[in-house]
């Protein structure tokens, strides 16, 4: 079996999970990198959605942003923001969204904005960008994040993104929110799915060599593990050769 | 497999009852469709189009329709439409229900629809009639002050089709010339289909990709149909066929010449391609006389960029 | 003097009122000759809107109608009837449009939905189209329609488009209409204007040969004259010259 | 004469006090214009901008805004803004009030202010912390049914500056490439200022209207400034200057590197043609390590008619 980073396992974890799917809405970084494993192999038919507009990307070069040029140049189609989040994203037509997160609490709800008091923030951070509309609208979220007790919280210090709320099932629905929410957090250590009634985060797979007291030290709350608790599947050769060679020749991302 | 013949694509898109929507603002507008749906005796249609146009006439003089949804009822430079004329005013060949809007409230509606809003905020029908005979009309206030806006509710057609310059087998389209609201229809729509006077490599299209108006994601359908927009026109490939405009005004307000005219053209031939080798029959030469000069965009470099 | 016709008399008229205008809203036939009359004496900078999307045309022939594709050729910008509704014309870029109507009132309020009633119409016109708005939005409304009794009637079939309402002073404002409404019907035989403050019609001007008494004969109403009636200056041969040889050769519009 | 240097229109159109937006979503970001505006000493901006990106982190450590109107703050696929965290979270070199959206609130903002709407709906907000930070997030019920959405106000800014491939005299402005906001600002704006890598014959633009999307009408001053989006980006013409926001992320972090740096390159050059002359001095070749290759659109076909 090849080394590998916990990036590499990260992004082939992410990959897999777009399965069959048709319409992804993506970031640079990582989920980028994952889409475009998931064409290779799993998912060859993925329409990937840039946030910045842009549908059938032929990225000439690894994107150094969300809104680099090599993205637009030989794609098939380039909207404005207003169409991007009327028409296709509150539209109903993207399938599977990969966000990031500063903190996620057990439901899945997603803090992007502040840690401390909003007024007076110990740290400011981005904000939501389109994550909150994306947390909504998406059919499915993938949420990436690396496993750490101060990612993993028992409760955020301010609510950016809705998740599966105070878990009170039907609570997205009764809001009138088309997406079911978050569907899957990969980290670097273990992955995550959540209970499909309260929507609570269920430890489901642990990554080879990773115990589950390893993951319940960094979780701010008492973890719910599934009961067919599974090893993720390392990454095949197949799958580190394409990472390497051609999706990020340079390591930018993967080897970390 | 995307491609098909508009024969296949109506008969799997386009069912009884359907809502659907033919849009084109006086360009684009695809006869080819219209007159297969007519050839397929499709009954109890809601028709909805900003401007209705000579082919919702055809389609209601044919009975295929139980109600329109529009904002504009004319033929475009000429004058009426006497056969949804007949329908409202007499009932013929069957009553026609309207649900009538103005221009604003209409691509108002299309955008509700694509972008899953429960209703469009429009600062119009304040003063008029219009409210009042289409109780879809309400009013709304700002929630930021005494402003009284309008508001329609979404419109989602079962079918939009729209006809375009140019496709891939992927279905990624592209326009140019008047852009009208076909986006807004398309995006608003259950399923799609896109007629096209040429199919393109897909390397025509990713040269220019903010020329794309719908991904071929959303596409059902794509349908290879050179001149399926005569008597309209398709910006850069043929005019509007005016002396047909001009011709229907005349036939169209007798309704046995309507009917005759409907079995000659739309029933009495097998699809388009037998349309147009009788258009060609009856006027060798069209094509050229319908044919426009060449004036080309200059090309704009996106740049390799890697 | 050249002899002209009623029509010619029309679009010189409409054209004069266009002087040092900038953007007009514009459909074809008469109104759409009058403009390009406009910008060939009285307003060389006028911006011609028309109701399809197209700014800035450079027609190579007359356009058969307002989607007309030498309009398109060679024009500056051609927009999606979204972007004309919501960014130009409530927007509130534009200065001027022209309307038709198949009935206007004492007020200026516009039929051209029904004659009779609207669930049994002796007779069904086109509708709104983008009418009604217009009339709310457009800084100023110039009316163009044929004098008659037909026309010119105490109390209209339907109000399709808003014009001074029942004549309170301040209805349209307290409406929220940013637009001043109708302010000028040019007619075959007569110029009307509206009162500041009531907005009730007042005859203005009536061209030449015409009495006020063939105008009120046309008029459903008691009409109020303007206390300095004017005569309407005769289309000089310039104007003529331009209607008939470069904006109508061929006697579409202006030979009726 | 629309046509002015950047000097004349941020000296004519920009005030201090005024609310404005240089939009541009990555690419066409106004660098030229934001630091005309530094060294013209402007006070009290409200800054309005959906991704602030390293030229409002300058133009807020020059202590020219006292608020950010904005819904993601970062240094694209590098990390922090630090000036903009500094005036945050201490108050360097000022404080500065904040007001957050999402992305598709910035945009409905911007939607709502160039359609001179009330407010503008979205299915956005619910269940999140959004509101309760920011009063102007409303809901509203909708007409037709028990559908919450939330509501947004117009952002009208007085003055709304954007950055092109190419203008006529009379400013009509074409951009191909990523669109961002740029066009829902600009006719949100009481005033617009374009800059233009090229100056075009209007030839060019009439060669494809669909290309364009501002009409001269509305612009009030074209400058013509190449390269005046550097280190961002302009399809075609130059890629982004990545060294430089990675530099911009170490430097940016110690407050008197980034005054000196200010010093250095904005109040230490007459202008944006200095500024260039001494990039140039620095880096030798910095706009062939920059140049894309061609790549450039098929043409399409206009058509003459008549």
């Amino acid at each position: 079996m090849a080394d590998y980073s916990p990036a590499e396992m990260m992004i082939v974890a992410s990959a897999r999970a777009l399965a069959g799917k048709r319409v992804v809405f993506v970031g640079v970084g990582l989920p980028n990198i994952a889409c475009n494993l998931a064409r290779r192999t799993v998912a060859p038919d993925l329409e990937l959605v840039y946030e910045a507009g842009v549908f059938g990307a032929r990225p000439a070069r690894l994107p150094l942003s969300i809104g680099d040029p090599t993205l637009v140049s030989g794609s098939t189609l380039v909207c404005s923001m207003a169409d991007l989040f009327l028409y296709y994203l509150q539209g109903g037509r993207i399938e599977v969204a990969f966000v990031g997160a500063a903190q996620i609490d057990r439901f899945g709800n997603i803090n992007t904005t502040v840690i401390g008091s909003y007024t007076q923030p110990k740290a400011r951070l981005p904000g939501s960008g389109g994550a909150c509309e994306i947390a909504i609208h998406a059919k499915e979220l993938f949420v990436i994040v690396r496993l750490s007790r101060r990612a993993f919280v028992e409760r955020i210090d301010f609510c950016t993104s809705a998740g599966h709320l105070t878990g009170k099932p039907g609570e997205r629905t009764a809001l009138g929110m088309p997406g079911l929410g978050p569907q899957l957090v990969v980290t670097d250590k273990a992955i995550f799915t959540f209970d499909k009634e309260t929507g609570e985060m269920i430890l489901s797979s642990v990554h080879p060599g990773v115990t589950v007291e390893e993951v319940q030290a960094e979780v701010g709350w008492p973890l719910r593990v599934a009961p067919h608790l599974e090893v993720t599947q390392p990454p095949s050769a197949e799958e580190l050769r394409l990472i390497r060679e051609e999706l990020d020749p340079t390591g930018v991302y993967g080897r970390e | 497999m995307k491609l098909m013949t508009l024969r296949e694509a109506i008969a799997t898109y386009v069912h009884d009852g359907d809502t659907i929507a033919i849009e084109g603002f006086t360009a684009f507008i695809c006869f080819a469709a219209g007159h297969e749906i007519i050839r397929q005796r499709r009954r109890d249609l809601t028709l909805c189009r900003m401007t209705p146009d000579l082919i919702y006439d055809q389609m209601i003089a044919a009975g295929c329709a139980r109600k329109l949804v529009f904002s504009y009822l004319g033929n475009p430079g000429v004058g009426s439409l006497h056969c949804v004329r007949r329908a409202v005013e007499k009932g013929v060949p069957r009553p026609l229900e309207l649900e009538e809007y103005s221009h604003f409230g209409m691509v108002a509606r299309y955008v509700a629809g694509a972008a899953r809003l429960p209703f469009f905020p429009l600062r119009s029908y304040l003063g008029t009639d219009q409210p009042k005979v289409n109780p879809c009309i309400r009013f709304l206030q700002s929630p930021y002050g005494d402003d009284l806006v309008a508001v329609v509710p979404p419109l989602n057609p079962d079918v939009t089709i729209i006809h375009a310059q140019r496709a891939d087998l992927q279905g990624n389209t592209q326009i140019w010339g008047l852009l009208g609201v076909q986006k807004e229809a398309a995006f608003a729509a259950k399923r799609v289909i896109v007629v096209v006077e040429e199919i393109v490599d897909e390397a025509v299209i990713r040269s220019d990709p903010n020329r794309t108006i719908l991904p071929g994601m959303m596409v059902d359908a794509v349908v290879h149909q050179p001149y399926g927009a005569h008597p309209s026109y398709v910006q850069g490939y043929y005019d509007r066929d005016n002396q047909f405009y001009l011709a229907w005004d005349r036939l169209s307000r007798d309704p046995a010449l309507t009917q005759a005219w409907l079995e000659e053209w739309v029933y009495g031939v097998k699809g388009w391609e037998e349309y147009l080798t009788k258009l060609e029959a009856q006027e060798p030469g069209i094509w050229q006389r319908l044919a426009p000069g060449e004036a080309f965009s200059r090309p704009v470099n996106y740049g390799v960029y890697g």
